[in-house]
């Protein structure tokens, strides 16, 4: 049975099913029963997973399936995932699952608009699961394209201008990363007899220097636009301010996820020497990219813009440590996806809840509501605090892993760099404690406030979800962190073969 | 070798306590259940804690003369690599045998005066959940067996008193002191941080055992390596002192502290006082053979800063008004002493009298100081006011909260035979072997802290006859029993042989009372007294006097030096005002400016060609024909 | 009937024509005086059709059947073209080229 | 001289002159009857060809056909006697220059050209030839376009008959939404 592709037809499904209802009522239970099933599948996937490795398994990828698409440029339809993906999967469809609940009051277009949202999805699972660089670019298209309509259409404040600053941006970066693509493909064997586009083939070979030169930035840069890279990340404030709610945290949860997860599965793992000649440009980006969303963060009035910045800073950090390119900080990359992507899921979800009830966004036209709705202040708090690398909740143990494992770079240059980027964590302490201090705490300021509900039993569902999964990374990081680390030893061994430090 | 894997739950309790009261406590429990469950909860911890010290002092014994350090329990909880590694587990060695003592009795006290004190609170099990939270992680950062899972525990701790100080969320003094509280502290961690992360390159290690080994490896990686003129070590060093600054609100790092007195009393007590505050002596203690052995330099950086920090909050708490801050900057004081203590002292031997002393003195100080605190509180609960000009003759409607308090007073002041003449007497002749100037600024300390401990003394229970409002009265037993048992512990824990349990080495060093040292600061401590007695025990114009003629150096002290007003200067002019809004704006109008300005040169220039399509049928075939002719042309007569 | 009339002097006739057409085509501005010119376009290729028969191939007939095939295209190009104008009178009421430019941008 | 070139010149001065006047004219249906001797000036070039069918039909097509549409259509959408105004004299300059120097190029590139005589015999155009020719389907047959031409033809004739039908208020309608 292929597990993998399950992936992408249960979604699939789900919209079918969808198109076909009358009652726009039930589009929501169709929606949120496919996404369950989607959840439950990442789980089974999981156990799936550890039980082989558990085996003895120790194939680079499981559950790989091949199918021959387009036979004379030799592109397959290849799936297969190795903890990292899985890892990814599972993340999206906690997300997903909480982003249904999160939308369910969504009135206008429902259909469509749960039609779009799976649709992202299933681009985001195919993303994951595909190891063909083609699958894995069509993947990202479809990904990226819904979000267009998405945010044009049910998003809030000047959003055909977000929409279309997003979508030109994100096509921007793909457009780099097509070239970059293809120029692995052309490279990707020896005598240019048998190209391929197949992730695993390509990576036994190694592509000529002077071509990954050229190559790697291409890639690098195109997926680093997804995921937020200064300066080419002014799509992400926008864009995150104007979408719904659901859409924000599969954006900032998810979507930009790919990015980081891109760079480090097809620029780094498949051109090491380019990225280890040239990573310092990168790495002088990413810190900028992480000091200066921290402090973009602090002076903005607008939620949703705050966490956009943070979503910068805090991805920022992903890119960094993918860089840095050791066991312990790529470890310390993904585990700040998966922590990074609950976390701001779960922050836009309690925005969007917010935004429900005060029908604004601006910190300072709020004020006391922790005695108003206690359970989403209090929510609103646990997520502050993650986001501010608690112990205890999954940002700390992804923060520390990716400042211990860069630290540890043999370089002076990028240990100072990593002092920088360590600074960050005080910057994120003082917009969090801000915004908690001033949206939360102290006297209630509006008198229309006074009566708001709390928390629904959807919106429940969802908060409390992604906090479970932040809460249990946090608490019991070390099965996490070993599925990953097994999972990156081809990369950092194909790493050590060329420069052992 | 006696099993200690059972000390595990003394983490686990509290933990599982805040979990049960923090997410169910409101609907499970009436509030007073809850109160209870909690207080119970830390009953069992404290008789753990109690039969530890004992098996680990009288019956574990010792190897060649030394307590040994045992890792009870030990858990991998994150891999970094093969060697770097984050455990959770408990050591056991003298200094957090003695911390695991502190924590439970004082945390014990005040969970049993808050049952009293926060009576009819909204929030009680809230309170109490919060409380759990913080023993745990006080309980977790003492006990840690690594670098690493101190500064987890640490971070703990810093957002539980965050969350406590914030308790009163609903008043904005409040917040803004939690608010300040968490980053200042967080920035001093930061400074944390970088050291664990300099010192674990050069070492290879977090795991405390390896690192603190004297005659190891790990102590001397780095000492060589210079940068700026001092070794690595001693920078990695000085960095982790940072996080000790920070949490021990030393000074440049004080200013929460203070503020943070806007927490209710008992937290102020456990955590502001007692507690968490020693933290960054203990981090000092826990990491004192590097700092001996490969860091002089450091251990001199916690010297001066410890002596200034004393001195300067010393002459801060004369001039205050409300009480809790007077103990607020007297805590401050005490704890720079004990720093001091600490930064005077080198490993083993005679000369580690300072480590010893330092210890002796945060064991004595948490006793009596958590006394004040709670003493404070039953005052406050009584005059509901925090000012000592609201207050006066209050001995005769408060009788149990007067003589404790005198106690608690007495004890501070170093009067012979309450506990802190003895550790504070060991403090001074440590500095006095040591430095002549640091022991200098310590004696005037101790003179100090004598006359602004009976500054409130008088002016709370002497004083002019102050009209209330409704006839103050004494406390409810809960409030007073923790009161009592403190004044014991404070009166009797003098008599405790540390010189014996707790010293650099682990081994008995021999000292005994230094009558050239211990006179004097007896002496001076009366002097003290005497002034302030002269001053405040009736009311006199002495004081308003003093004031006009020192006026500049009054209102500086009154101002706390505008220490706040400076950094309120930098964070709010500078960092808020010269670089996030730069920043922000340079996003705004730079960066997303650029990626605008390329749409609309883009847009712009798409109007320009898009004139090409007219409409107008003649012009599309005037250009095709002209194309057509051209390219004729073209062909027949240039192509080759 | 030719005989001392050289080919060039049919095609050069043509030639004239065409371009004469096609200097109408460009500049009038009544749609039917350009459906006139492009009918003198169209004349011009018939006559370059049957000279070029007449003179290189007399043996074949393509020339002429391609001349009656190109009359027969006129023939629908103009009836459809008179009834675009009229609707397009009809909508604009106007039939000045020049007018009619919606299709633009 | 002989006749035929005289003949030929006659015609060829016509069809000149009156082409000319045809896109020069500014009353419309002048244009329309100067396009009318262009044609018939033409179908006499056919004639002198040797191609009687073809000048026939020249004759009736264009000439009685298309110019007769031609003319009713100027009814329909114009006055008689208006005069329409000049267009820009820049586009007449920038059109004239490209006409000659386009005219220029082919006709240097005609008397250029070296055309091969031919020797082969002239074929006698007659209509039973045409109507073989134009109904067989082997070698030098012409069923196929034959056919299409009559397709075409109809596909006109509908298409016509469809543009130019008055449009139903309702579809009027809705264009008027779509603008």
């Amino acid at each position: 049975m292929d597990i993998l592709s399950l992936f992408v037809v249960i979604p699939v499904l789900t919209i079918t099913a969808i198109l076909f209802l009358k009652d726009t009522r039930q589009v929501r239970l169709v929606s949120a029963f496919g996404m369950g099933l989607q959840l439950l599948m990442a789980a089974l996937l999981v156990f799936l997973y550890l039980t082989a490795r558990h085996a003895g398994n120790s194939d680079e990828m499981l559950f790989i399936r091949d199918y021959l698409w387009f036979k004379s440029l030799n592109i397959h339809y290849a799936v297969g995932v190795d903890g990292i993906s899985v890892a990814m999967i599972a993340l999206t469809s906690l997300v997903v699952f909480a982003g249904i609940f999160a939308s369910w009051e969504v009135e206008f277009l429902r259909k469509e608009f749960f039609i779009s949202l799976i649709l992202l999805a299933t681009g985001v699972f195919g993303f994951f699961i595909s190891i063909d660089l083609f699958t894995m670019f069509l993947f990202y298209e479809l990904a990226v394209i819904p979000m267009y309509l998405l945010i044009g259409i049910w998003g809030s404040g000047p959003k055909e201008y977000s929409a279309m600053k997003l979508t030109i941006m994100l096509m921007g970066g793909s457009a780099l990363l097509l070239v970059g693509l293809l120029g692995i493909y052309f490279n990707s064997s020896p005598d240019a007899t048998k190209l391929t586009f197949n992730i695993l083939e390509i990576s036994k070979v190694v592509i000529p220097l002077p071509a990954q030169r050229i190559f790697f930035p291409l890639t690098f840069l195109g997926f680093g636009v997804l995921g937020a890279l200064f300066p080419f990340h002014t799509w992400s404030p926008d864009g995150h301010a104007s979408a719904p709610t659901a859409v924000s945290m599969l954006h900032a949860g998810v979507l930009m996820k790919l990015g980081g997860y891109g760079a480090f599965r097809v620029a780094i793992f498949l051109m090491p020497e380019a990225a280890h000649e040239l990573s310092w440009i990168f790495i002088i980006l990413t810190s900028i990219s992480v000091v200066y969303g921290a402090f973009g963060a602090i002076a903005q009035k607008d939620l949703k813009y705050i966490n956009a910045y943070s979503s910068v800073s805090h991805c920022g950090l992903v890119l960094f440590a993918v860089l840095m390119m050791n066991q312990t900080a790529m470890n310390g990359a993904i585990i700040q996806m998966i922590s990074h992507g609950l976390m701001t899921a779960l922050f836009f979800a309690l925005i969007g809840m917010l935004y429900g009830r005060t029908h604004t966004r601006l910190i300072n036209e709020m004020g006391g509501l922790m005695k108003v709705i206690p359970f989403l202040s209090v929510c609103y708090v646990i997520a502050g605090l993650a986001s501010l690398g608690l112990p205890g909740l999954s940002g700390f143990v992804a923060e520390m892993t990716i400042f211990v494992g860069a630290f540890q770079h043999h370089e002076l240059f990028y240990r100072i760099v990593t002092i920088m980027a360590v600074s960050s964590i005080v910057i994120t302490a003082v917009y969090i404690l801000r915004v908690i201090a001033i949206l939360l705490l102290g006297p209630t300021t509006n008198e229309h406030f006074e009566h708001l509900p709390d928390a629904k039993w959807f919106e429940k569902i969802s908060v409390i979800t992604l906090i479970g999964a932040v809460a249990a990374i946090g608490l019991v990081p070390f099965w996490l962190s070993t599925m990953i680390g097994t999972s990156l030893h081809p990369i950092i061994n194909k790493i050590l073969a060329l420069n052992p430090f | 070798m006696i099993n200690f894997s059972y000390t595990i739950w003394i983490l686990i309790l509290p933990f599982f306590m805040f979990l049960l009261l923090g997410l169910a406590g409101h609907k499970l429990f009436k509030a007073k259940l809850s109160g209870l469950l909690g207080t119970g909860g830390l009953g069992i911890i404290t008789i753990l804690s109690y039969i530890t010290a004992y098996r680990y002092f009288f019956v574990t014994g010792k190897i060649e003369g030394a307590f040994q350090k045992i890792t009870a329990v030990n858990i991998t909880w994150l891999q970094f690599t093969d060697k770097l590694h984050i455990d959770m587990g408990v050591l056991l060695d003298p200094i957090s045998v003695m911390m695991l003592v502190v924590i439970t009795t004082v945390s014990l006290m005040v969970h049993i005066y808050s049952l009293g004190y926060m009576k009819g609170e909204k929030g009680f099990e809230r309170f109490f959940s919060f409380l759990s939270l913080f023993s745990f992680s006080m309980l977790g950062l003492v006990l840690a067996t690594n670098i690493f899972q101190m500064y987890i525990f640490w971070e703990l701790v810093g957002v539980s008193s965050f969350l406590l100080i914030g308790f009163y969320y609903q008043k904005p003094s409040a917040v803004r002191a939690s608010k300040k509280a968490f980053i200042v502290t967080r920035f001093a961690d930061l400074g944390f941080l970088i050291g664990i992360l300099i010192l674990s390159f050069n070492t290879k290690t977090f795991d405390f055992i390896t690192l603190t080994n004297p005659t190891g490896t790990a102590i001397l990686q780095g000492t060589g390596i210079g940068f700026l003129g001092l070794s690595i070590m001693t920078w990695s060093m000085i960095f982790v002192f940072m996080g000790g600054v920070g949490k021990s609100a030393m000074f440049p790092f004080h200013i929460w502290l203070p503020d943070a007195m806007e927490g209710p009393t008992p937290v102020s007590a456990l955590i502001h006082a007692a507690t968490m505050v020693v933290a960054g002596v203990y981090l000092v203690a826990r990491m004192f053979p590097i700092y001996a052995i490969s860091a002089p330099v450091a251990l001199h950086v916690v010297a001066y800063v410890g002596a200034f920090s004393s001195l300067f909050a010393a002459i801060i708490a004369c001039t205050q008004t409300d009480i809790k801050r007077v103990l607020a900057y007297s805590t401050m004081s005490q704890i720079g002493m004990m720093m001091c203590a600490l930064g005077v002292a080198s490993y083993g031997g005679e000369e580690g009298l300072g480590y010893m002393a330092s210890m002796f003195h945060l064991f004595t100080h948490a006793m009596f100081k958590a006394l004040l605190f709670l003493g404070a509180g039953a005052i406050i609960h009584a005059v509901h006011s925090n000012y000592m000009t609201d207050m006066g003759g209050l001995r005769k409607y408060l009788p149990i909260t007067h003589i404790t308090f005198l106690i608690a007073c007495l004890t501070i002041a170093g009067i012979p035979p309450f506990s802190a003449f003895f550790s504070k007497d060991e403090i001074l002749t440590a500095a006095f072997h040591s430095n002549k100037i640091l022991f200098g600024v310590e004696y005037a300390v101790a003179g100090l802290t004598a006359f602004y401990m009976f500054r409130l003394y008088f002016n709370i229970f002497w004083g002019k006859d102050t009209q209330y409002h409704h006839t103050p009265h004494e406390a409810p037993a809960t409030m007073t029993i923790p009161l009592i048992l403190l004044a014991i512990a404070s009166l009797f824990t003098g008599f405790i042989p540390f010189n014996k349990l707790v010293t650099s080495d682990s081994k008995v060093l021999e000292s005994g009372l230094e009558m050239m040292i211990a006179i004097p600061s007896v002496l001076i401590g009366l002097l003290g007294i005497g002034i302030a007695y002269v001053m405040y025990r009736k009311e006199t114009s002495i004081p308003d006097r003093l004031a006009t003629t020192f006026k500049y150096g009054y209102k500086w002290a009154y101002n706390k030096f505008y220490i706040d007003e400076l950094y309120l200067f930098v964070t709010k002019k500078i960092i808020f005002r010269y670089i996030a809004q730069p920043v922000a704006w340079f996003d705004r109008h730079i960066v997303d400016g650029t990626m605008n300005a390329i749409a609309t040169v883009t847009q712009v220039i798409s109007f320009r060609i898009r004139g090409f399509q007219s409409g107008q049928l003649q012009k599309y075939a005037f250009v095709f024909i002209t194309g057509v002719i051209m390219l004729a042309i073209f062909f027949i007569y240039l192509w080759k | 009937m030719n005989s001392g009339i050289p080919l060039q002097y049919f095609l050069i006739l043509a030639t004239v024509m065409f371009f004469t057409g096609v200097y109408g085509f460009l500049t009038r501005r009544n749609l039917i005086t350009i459906l006139m010119s492009v009918e003198l376009i169209l004349n011009s290729v018939n006559i370059n059709f049957l000279a070029f028969n007449r003179y290189l191939y007399p043996h074949k007939l393509e020339g002429m059947f391609f001349s009656v095939f190109v009359i027969a295209v006129a023939a629908s190009e103009a009836a459809v073209a008179i009834a675009i104008i009229i609707n397009i009178y009809r909508r604009f009421t106007t039939i000045n080229v020049e007018d009619v430019n919606e299709m633009k941008f | 001289m002989a006749s035929n070139q005289i003949m030929f010149i006659l015609f060829s001065v016509m069809i000149v002159v009156f082409s000319v006047l045809t896109v020069t004219s500014r009353r419309i249906l002048r244009a329309a009857v100067y396009l009318l001797f262009v044609l018939v000036s033409t179908s006499g070039l056919y004639f002198m060809l040797n191609y009687q069918f073809l000048a026939a039909v020249q004759l009736t097509l264009y000439a009685g056909g298309i110019v007769v549409l031609i003319i009713f259509s100027i009814l329909l959408t114009s006055h008689i006697s208006q005069n329409f105004e000049s267009s820009g004299w820049k586009k007449n300059i920038f059109s004239a220059i490209a006409a000659l120097i386009g005219a220029l190029l082919s006709i240097i590139t005609i008397l250029d050209y070296k055309f091969s005589a031919t020797t082969e015999v002239a074929q006698e155009v007659n209509m039973k030839l045409i109507g073989k020719s134009l109904l067989s389907t082997g070698y030098d047959g012409y069923v196929l376009p034959f056919e299409i031409i009559s397709v075409l033809l109809l596909a006109a004739m509908v298409a016509a008959i469809v543009v130019a039908k008055k449009v139903s208020p309702k579809s009027a309608e809705l264009q008027n939404l779509k603008q």
